[in-house]
């Protein structure tokens, strides 16, 4: 049985988590943060949908599919990984963009590290979905 | 501070194997999950423990504060969780689907693939 | 000073009220009774703190998230008290069900 | 670089691919397939280019040495990933038939290649934390694959393995953090270097036995080795043969690694013990296995008594002792594949693999008969197999180094591993099938099964033969364990190198 | 070059072997002994003049220099002899076998382990490598295991075959220890390198272990007493198995080696004491075996096992005169005893029965058997003038030489006349004494290819016997080989009427006299025969199972508890045993408390932990678990680790969420154990937890060097563009490992999903 | 018109902020004192507030300020028409629940 | 990233911590006697309340900011706990 109350507040909550996974996703290589953690709050926002709607909610169209989020992320590392490597260096070697000035952001500098990090966020995330799904929406007997 | 830490960390693994010495299959999670914490505030104080001086650079000498708290072991630990995260979740799934499949607790019980008969 | 002075007063006044929530859910006979205290003093006592805190450093960082935590809380404290209630509420009603049959 | 990249690199790629297809079965098998192939290859030129330049070194984001993490092949890991490469090719293929379109579902070719990724991983890295990283890649995959039917005796077996492993793994992060806590590095060969400077501090020895006990229990030491018979019959054989193959030897290399680089100077202290150690594996072992009546057990437990002997040309620590205990490794990570992948064959004629229950399979399928015979006397070290020449340099470092007793012990095991592998024979092969099997009629095996089984024992036999090729490589590998001064100079000159570049950006 | 070509020639006979069930009629059942037979003419007229002419010839390629393993071959006198006899006999056997087996499913198979045979022990007799000589050594045990095992679907075959295995393996163990250790010794490989290194060896510390090490092997493949029980035994295979292996050649093995070690080891007190003794008892006890069987094979097998004891005996004393009886000796026994035992398989396959106490007037049916029976025979009893005469007569003219003459001579006297009785029995009886039984209505012969075999060599021991210059050449070379150093021989039947001669006369009336009363003698041998080393074999085989099975039971209990319980307890005594031994526990650091809600949050940990080892609730664990999280963030965050506090934080949160969707699908939380156990598990992981705090004291303390994170926190913002160290380390400096870290947690993602999504067969299983 | 409209919804927002953080510095002083003193005066029970009509948005605004301020707390949304809500000091259950309607919904329906 | 670390008595943080620290006790107290669910899961949330108020004084003894990261991440995902709690709370009763 859903309540009321908290369908509301996850409607305006998650996209509020979601969103501020992704400042600390970003602002994980100076401030506290990171992909883990931007990965994870991303996952609570995800679960706070799910535990007001119910598990019906995952069946619907843009719901994250887990197994494509962990085959992304993982990529998504090896990718910034053979970056270095196209370059001549060794794998898993940062590459840097030269910084850029964006209005309210500030300087913003683009890196192969940052990639691999969004790598970890997606990887983590859909490890937490496929996990919490299987432990929530199957009955183990 | 290291005294108490270092008890909390015996205390925490002596905990962990105890419970993984139980039969009941629930223990076990309770003790790996024990045990975990255990090895990594171990490996997080093995580096030294450091009050209110995180390692962050900062703008101005590009460094972290002198004193600060020594990276390594954090980012170790950090690594480490995530994999215990894992495992405990998968752990959890074992003990549950294996208590379906045998329909018992009792891991003494679990004695058929490897006694001799 | 004045701000040092006051910033202090909310500090610990703050920590107080994180105390009465405390001896709160610890005295009082049930647990709606409980859910009062820890639900208002919890969160009063922290965004006391956070205003404290906004008062004697003056950063725009402190500031954006002091407010962010106090919104927050006070966004979601009441909905998770109303969660925990609710479902308190189905569990006695499900327990009185199953005696009755 | 790029080929040792690579042989990490191939097993991830294809795990994606799988995970990506698994609900296409049969693109999925060709991925899986071709993926290990690829590997192989992959291993090939990464042997090739070892023996070009002694060592292929990539540091992890170019970051010099002791700082970033260090992936390193020299001879001994190249060999490794080169045995891992055979192993992989042969399982997937055998996995053809073995593995059902069900498992397929389940992801086995991604987890399959996750955990050749972790071996591989474990076998190149040159950080002891990174080490640690891919031991749990290596394990998860494990555990995942050997629950993967869900069967009651998986769960069992899976849960006590489960349990075993995690406590080492505990251990082996808890001896990782001291170790930095002592001596500020996590480089292998860093470490090497310093504690060379000071080699006699307390808590070392104190990390240096938890690393121990942790290996140990990877590589089902005695006393720790309850994990691997209550669990190691229990999956698909393919899955076991995986297993059996590569698993314990990853605990092993870790072993040898740890003691020949940076506690080398420690080892005289472990030495006794790692005698016993070794001498009291291979007994239990092989006594378990005595004691068996399931082809899978009896298979299982004499990899414990096998891992003795490798552990004793560790213990012994001469050039010809540990070239013995390479020369050991490889050998067995084939010829232990090779049984376990034929047990399944016998299990597909026979379907059981209880040596009470099946018989008669000398008359019905005299090829398998020969089949099972190379690597079942490799084993019992009957020459001229490869086993054989395992055993000979093994037991003659071990006079050379007057450890009698243990080569005592050594001999001994030797001839009850042949009781046990006799008495497969006999009861499965020689003696007359029981009258409720007469009747049944064996189930098709596909040429799939098959052709891994009979290349690999002919590999067995080639290095029986011809062994002086591979010989010629286990001493270069030893010699460079026991000289480690090349391996950190080679990991460490890197780093100043780089550190100039990096101070002069 | 020579003796590779008589090495591939053998090897094709394997080859063709494999397609020998084809060639089982008329002129093709010579097709399947070609090879061996080729082989024998090469060994005879192409290999023996050049080895009587150069003393050996010899071969070497490289092979596994890294082991100093090389195929060093070379053919000398003593080599010779036994190539003779493989190819030869083996040529002979295998004709005989294509007879034999006509017909039988699986001819192919034995034809090819005969094969095998001949190739490993005509390596044998050119090996100088040790290893080489070695390999060859084992190979003949494998193929006789294969050979005794031939009718596989008999228990006791397989028993004996096993048996005869485990004996000879243990043999070959040894004798691969004593081989290293003569190499450690010597520093050289070469067989024939080392008769001139014997004072070395003799002198060494190691000699006593050398010496004893290569008897074992010798004696056990040799059916030495106490390692005789085997041979008997492996009278289950088939007779031209029986023939070849145990009579022939592979038994010869042992006493081969003992001629090869006799220049290396040989001539002092203790090789003396123990081939003699040895020697002695085998020869009685091989003897007194025989006299109680009835099967004609297991007869022959007691006397097998009696010429060996003799030859040993004989080689133990080791001058020149016993060396060359003992050649003589072995290389007529070797033709008669193959001759005996194709008879034997002869009357088996025509009667179908071996017991002597049925059998009887063969002759009228089987009358080539029968000649070529009793030629050989008559040889066997050591008559003149026949082959096994000249053996005799050496023989007894060495032992009159030797130091205690007298009882070494009583003992061979008593030992040649049972085997003379022997011959009787085994030989003479079964085809002129009277049938007792009426016999198969057609009794007729064997075919010609059964017959020619026993007939040539029954034949070749007369024609030696009569005209032994015909062997000189090949017992002098083969004598030169055995002493080390060169020495020329001449045979002769007649050396005028002496001593060796009337005791001669004296075996023969003795053996009569056991042949008159030989009813008594085996009514008195069967009273007190006493269990012997056969029982004892048993016992410790037994005895190893079940102590297997009891120790397995003991350490792969099936309990979980136990076994870490031995995990844990190992690895704290380990450690505490280091600690303890070099000081440990001096200098811990013990430093202050400075933070008061730290020690709030420490005691709340510990009391939740407790509580969640003691909580029958498993909610209450939950909590208490989630506690225990949170304080360790707190720590985390307290020690300026805010990114750990951060993930800490979130990670347990999501596990108690992740346990809360399942907490009452999960088991109970009982307590099972008694108290005994809980109170042992509590005083083991206790200890093991006051020892893990110790070490983290001590980590404390003693620190060595600087930190790389020192060198990791200076690069980090200008070279890496990250202020924040530690997840630069993690996507940056270190990102392997958190590419590692990715790929666990997906494998886990799928190991969880795999584990939820249904359970296969678990369910059928269930109901088992 | 439409900026006169905002004005006067500023001006309620602002007054709604006022009443809200009074309220809640109220109810802590209250809880503090329910907590430290003697619980003489307390009377817990349950009241229920009529929400028919209610937008979902003023709905939780009326939960979280009822919440929030001294001496109730909203349980549950029964049949999206009553607010069912425990408080400390029942006196009378429908008076309260008048009072409490008359004090809240007005302004959250001015604001949301 | 590390902003001045404010002007503030020592004492007064001080007392902060004594004070929370009791608060923190007297929760964990209700944490661990419950007596139901529904009380623990308040207890939890206000010990994640006190550990909030933790990491603003941490702000202040430090001059890391960041602390307050710390403090929000909390603030969500107690919120995610506790929601979760009740769910579980609702769904225990349906189950056998
Ligand atoms: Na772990
Ligand atoms: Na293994």
């Amino acid at each position: 049985m859903n309540s009321t109350i908290l369908n509301i507040t996850a409607r305006y909550l998650s996209p509020v988590i979601f969103l501020l996974s992704l400042i600390v996703l970003y602002r994980g290589h100076n401030y506290p943060g990171g992909g883990f953690i931007g990965g994870l709050l991303a996952v609570s926002a995800c679960l706070l949908v799910v535990l007001a709607r119910g598990w019906e909610v995952t069946e619907s169209k843009w719901w994250p599919d887990s197994i494509t989020l962990l085959v992304t992320g993982l990529a998504v590392t090896a990718v910034s990984g053979i970056l270095g490597v196209l370059a001549g260096e060794a794998f898993l070697t940062g590459l840097w963009l030269p910084a850029l000035d964006v209005p309210l952001l500030g300087k913003v500098k683009l890196g192969t590290p940052l990639l691999f990090d969004l790598g970890v966020y997606l990887a983590v995330m859909g490890f937490s979905l496929k996990c919490a799904s299987a432990l929530g929406q199957e009955d183990w007997s | 501070m290291n005294l108490i830490i270092a008890v909390l960390i015996g205390l925490l693994f002596a905990s962990g194997l105890f419970c993984i010495l139980r039969r009941s299959l629930m223990k076990l999670v309770v003790g790996i999950i024990l045990l975990s914490q255990g090895a990594n505030l171990l490996v997080f104080s093995a580096g030294g423990l450091v009050n209110d001086k995180p390692a962050f650079a900062t703008a101005d000498t590009l460094l972290p504060p002198a004193g600060h708290a020594d990276p390594l072991p954090q980012a170790l630990v950090l690594t480490a969780i995530v994999i215990g995260f894992g495992l405990v979740v998968f752990s959890l799934s074992l003990l549950l689907r294996a208590h379906a499949a045998t329909g018992t607790d009792d891991i003494n019980a679990f004695d058929q693939t490897d006694r001799l008969s | 000073m004045i701000l040092t002075i006051l910033a202090s007063f909310l500090l610990i006044s703050g920590s107080l009220f994180g105390l009465i929530a405390a001896i709160g859910i610890l005295r009082m006979p049930d647990l709606y009774c409980r859910m009062h205290a820890a639900t208002k003093a919890g969160a009063f006592g922290t965004s006391l703190m956070v205003v404290g805190l906004i008062l004697i450093m003056p950063e725009l960082r402190v500031f954006i998230q002091g407010l962010l935590i106090i919104i927050f809380f006070y966004l979601t404290a009441p909905v998770a008290a109303h969660m925990i209630g609710r479902a308190n509420l189905l569990r006695e009603k499900g327990e009185a069900d199953s005696s009755e049959t | 670089m790029i080929w040792l990249l690579a042989t990490i690199l191939v097993p991830f790629a294809s795990a994606l691919a799988c995970l990506l297809t698994s609900k296409r079965p049969h693109l999925n098998r060709i991925l899986g397939v071709s993926g290990a192939m690829l590997l192989l290859a992959s291993s090939i030129l990464l042997l090739m280019t070892v023996l070009k330049s002694d060592f292929v070194i990539m540091q992890g984001g170019s970051w010099a040495a002791p700082f970033g993490i260090t992936m390193i092949a020299d001879m001994f890991s190249a060999l490794m990933v080169l045995i891992t490469g055979i192993v992989a090719a042969a399982v997937s293929v055998y996995s053809l038939q073995d593995i059902d379109d069900g498992l397929v579902r389940r992801h086995y070719f991604a987890l399959f290649h996750f955990l050749l990724m972790g071996v591989n991983g474990a076998f190149l890295t040159g950080d002891l934390f990174n080490l640690y990283v891919w031991f749990e890649v290596m394990l998860i995959a494990s555990f995942v694959l050997i629950t993967l039917e869900g069967k009651h005796d998986q769960l069992e077996g899976g849960v006590k393995y489960l349990v075993i492993n995690l406590v080492s793994s505990i251990l082996f992060l808890s001896g990782v953090g001291l170790l930095y806590g002592k001596i500020g590095t996590l480089n292998m060969a860093d470490i090497a270097a310093r504690l060379a400077e000071s080699p006699d501090a307390l808590l070392l020895k104190s990390s240096a036995m938890l690393l121990l006990v942790a290996f140990a229990i990877k590589s089902a030491m005695f006393p720790f080795f309850f994990w691997l018979p209550a669990s190691y019959h229990t999956p698909r054989l393919a899955i076991a043969a995986l297993f059996a193959g590569l698993l314990t030897k990853v605990g092993v290399y870790a072993l040898i690694r740890s003691y020949t680089l940076f506690f080398s100077t420690h080892f005289g202290e472990i030495q006794d013990i790692l005698i016993v150690l070794a001498a009291a594996t291979m007994i239990t072992g092989v006594l378990g296995a005595a004691a068996q009546y399931d082809i899978k057990k009896i298979l299982s437990f004499h990899i414990i008594s096998q891992i003795g002997y490798m552990v004793m040309g560790l213990a012994i620590g001469s050039v010809l002792a540990l070239a013995g205990a390479i020369f050991y490794i490889l050998h067995h990570i084939v010829v232990k594949t090779n049984l376990f992948l034929i047990a399944g064959l016998i299990v597909r004629h026979r379907g059981s693999s209880d040596l009470k229950r099946i018989g008669g399979l000398y008359r019905m399928a005299p090829y398998l008969s020969l089949l099972f015979i190379v690597p079942a006397f490799s084993l019992g070290g009957i020459p001229p197999l490869s086993g054989f020449w395992a055993k000979f340099t093994v037991i003659k470092a071990g006079l050379d180094g007057g450890h009698y007793l243990l080569v005592g012990a050594a001999l001994a095991v030797g001839i009850l591993t042949l009781y046990s592998m006799t008495k497969i024979w006999a009861e499965a092969f020689w003696k007359e099938a029981p009258e409720d099997l007469k009747e049944t009629s064996p189930q098709l095996i596909r040429a799939s099964s098959v052709i891994p089984c009979v290349v690999l024992a002919a590999i067995t036999v080639t290095l029986g033969i011809y062994s002086a090729p591979l010989f010629e490589l286990a001493f270069t590998a030893s010699e460079q364990l026991l000289n480690p001064e090349a391996y950190i100079e080679v990991v460490l000159n890197q780093a100043q190198h780089h550190e100039s570049i990096a101070f002069n950006n | 070059m020579l003796i590779v070509l008589i090495m591939a020639v053998l090897a094709s006979g394997t080859a063709l072997a494999t397609t020998g069930k084809r060639w089982q009629h008329g002129w093709q059942c010579f097709l399947v002994p070609a090879p061996a037979a080729v082989s024998f003419l090469l060994v005879t007229f192409a290999a023996m003049p050049e080895v009587i002419r150069q003393g050996s010839i010899a071969y070497t390629a490289k092979w596994i220099p890294q082991l100093d393993v090389e195929l060093a071959l070379r053919l000398n006198g003593l080599g010779l002899l036994l190539l003779i006899l493989v190819t030869g006999i083996g040529a002979l056997i295998l004709l005989y076998a294509v007879g034999y087996m006509k017909g039988h499913p699986q001819a192919t198979r034995l034809f090819l382990l005969l094969y095998l045979f001949m190739f490993s022990m005509a390596g044998l007799a050119i090996a100088d490598h040790m290893l080489l000589f070695f390999i060859f050594w084992e190979l003949t045990s494998i193929s006789s295991y294969f050979l005794i095992g031939f009718q596989h679907k008999e228990q006791s075959a397989r028993q004996n075959a096993l048996q005869a295995l485990i004996v000879t393996g243990l043999g070959g163990m040894a004798l691969m220890a004593g081989f290293i250790l003569i190499a450690q010794v010597t520093g050289t490989w070469n067989l024939s390198e080392l008769p001139a290194l014997s004072g070395q060896i003799q002198t060494d510390a190691l000699y006593v272990p050398i010496l004893i090490l290569v008897l074992l092997g010798a004696f056990t493949k040799s059916a030495q007493f106490p390692f005789h029980f085997w041979l008997p035994n492996a009278m289950s295979a088939p007779t031209p198995v029986s023939a070849y292996l145990h009579s022939a050649t592979m038994v010869k093995a042992g006493i081969f080696l003992l001629f090869l070690m006799l220049p290396v080891l040989g001539g002092t007190g203790l090789w003396t004491w123990l081939l003699t003794i040895a020697g002695a008892i085998t020869l009685l006890t091989g003897g007194a075996f025989g006299l109680v069987q009835h099967d004609l094979k297991k007869i022959l097998a007691g006397t097998t096992v009696a010429v060996l004891g003799l030859l040993t005996l004989l080689l133990g004393i080791g001058t020149e005169r016993d060396v060359l009886a003992a050649l003589v000796f072995l290389f007529g026994h070797a033709l008669y005893k193959a001759t005996l035992f194709m008879v034997a398989g002869s009357v088996d396959h025509e009667t179908g029965t071996r017991d002597t106490r049925i059998l009887g007037g063969l002759y009228r049916g089987m009358p080539w058997t029968a000649v070529a029976a009793t030629l050989a025979a008559f040889s066997k009893m050591g008559l003149p003038p026949f082959f096994g005469f000249l053996g005799k007569e050496y023989t007894y003219k060495a032992s009159l030489e030797s130091e205690y003459q007298w009882l070494l001579t009583t003992i061979l006297i008593v030992g040649n006349a049972i085997i003379l009785a022997l011959a009787f029995k085994a030989a003479i009886l079964p085809f002129w004494r009277k049938a007792i039984h009426p016999l198969p209505e057609k009794l007729h012969d064997v075919p010609w290819s059964m017959r020619l075999g026993p007939i040539l060599m029954a034949g070749l021991g007369i024609a030696i016997g009569t005209f032994p210059f015909l062997i000189d050449p090949l017992i002098s070379s083969a004598k030169s080989a055995a002493m080390g150093y060169s020495v020329q021989t001449e045979i002769k039947l007649w050396h005028g009427l002496n001593l060796p001669l009337i005791l001669s006369a004296l075996t023969l009336s003795a053996g009569l006299c056991i042949i008159v009363s030989r009813e008594w003698v085996e009514n008195m041998l069967r009273n007190v025969t006493i269990p012997g080393p056969a029982k004892v074999y048993d016992i410790l085989m037994d005895g190893m199972v079940r102590f297997a099975i009891w120790q397995t039971r003991l350490l792969q209990s099936g309990q979980l508890r136990n076994y870490l319980l031995i995990i844990v307890g190992v690895t704290t005594a380990l450690i505490s045993f280091k600690l303890w031994r070099f000081g440990g526990i001096s200098d811990l650091s013990l430093r202050g408390i400075n933070s008061p809600e730290l020690v709030v949050i420490t005691v709340l940990m510990a009391i939740a932990t407790l509580l969640a080892v003691t909580t029958q609730s498993r909610l209450t664990a939950l909590i208490a678990l989630g506690l225990v999280g949170f304080g360790v963030a707190w720590i985390f965050a307290y020690f300026s680790a805010p990114d750990l506090a951060i993930t800490q934080i979130l990670v347990e949160t999501l596990t108690v969420v992740l346990f809360a969707w399942v907490v009452y699908k999960l088991p109970q939380l009982r307590t099972l154990s008694s108290r005994r156990t809980i109170i042992t598990d509590a005083v083991v992981s206790g200890a093991a937890g006051i020892l893990i705090t110790i070490l983290v004291l001590k980590s404390q303390t003693l620190q060595l060097g600087s930190s790389i994170s020192k060198t990791l926190s200076e690069w980090s913002l200008p070279e890496a563009y990250g202020a924040n160290v530690v997840n630069v380390i993690l996507v940056d400096f270190r990102a392997i490992d958190t590419w590692g870290e990715v790929c666990v947690v997906t494998i886990a993602a799928i190991g969880v999903w795999a584990l939820a999504s249904g359970n296969g067969n678990s369910k059928d299983r269930k109901s088992k | 018109m439409k900026a006169s409209r905002l004005i006067t919804r500023i001006l309620y927002t602002l007054e709604f902020t006022g009443f809200y953080l009074f309220e809640v510095v109220a109810s802590n002083l209250r809880v503090a004192r329910d907590v430290l003193l003697p619980a003489g005066r307390m009377n817990p029970g349950f009241v229920r507030v009529n929400v028919e009509g209610m937008s979902e948005r003023q709905l939780l605004a009326l939960a979280n300020l009822i919440t929030m301020t001294p001496g109730t707390l909203s349980l549950d949304i029964i049949d999206g028409k009553e607010l069912l809500v425990h408080s400390l000091y029942v006196e009378d259950a429908l008076k309260d629940a008048k009072d409490l309607e008359e004090t809240f919904k007005e302004r959250i329906c001015r604001v949301f | 990233m590390f902003s001045e670390i404010p002007q503030l008595p020592e004492a007064v943080i001080l007392i902060c911590r004594i004070i929370l620290g009791i608060a923190l006790f007297l929760s964990g107290w209700r944490l661990f006697i419950g007596p139901s669910l529904g009380d623990r899961i308040v207890a939890l949330e206000l010990v994640a309340a006190l550990m909030m108020s933790n990491f603003i004084l941490q702000v202040l003894s430090s001059g890391f900011i960041s602390y307050l990261d710390i403090a929000l991440a909390l603030a969500v995902i107690s919120f995610l706990g506790t929601v979760a709690f009740a769910r579980y709370m609702e769904n225990r009763r349906q189950l056998p």
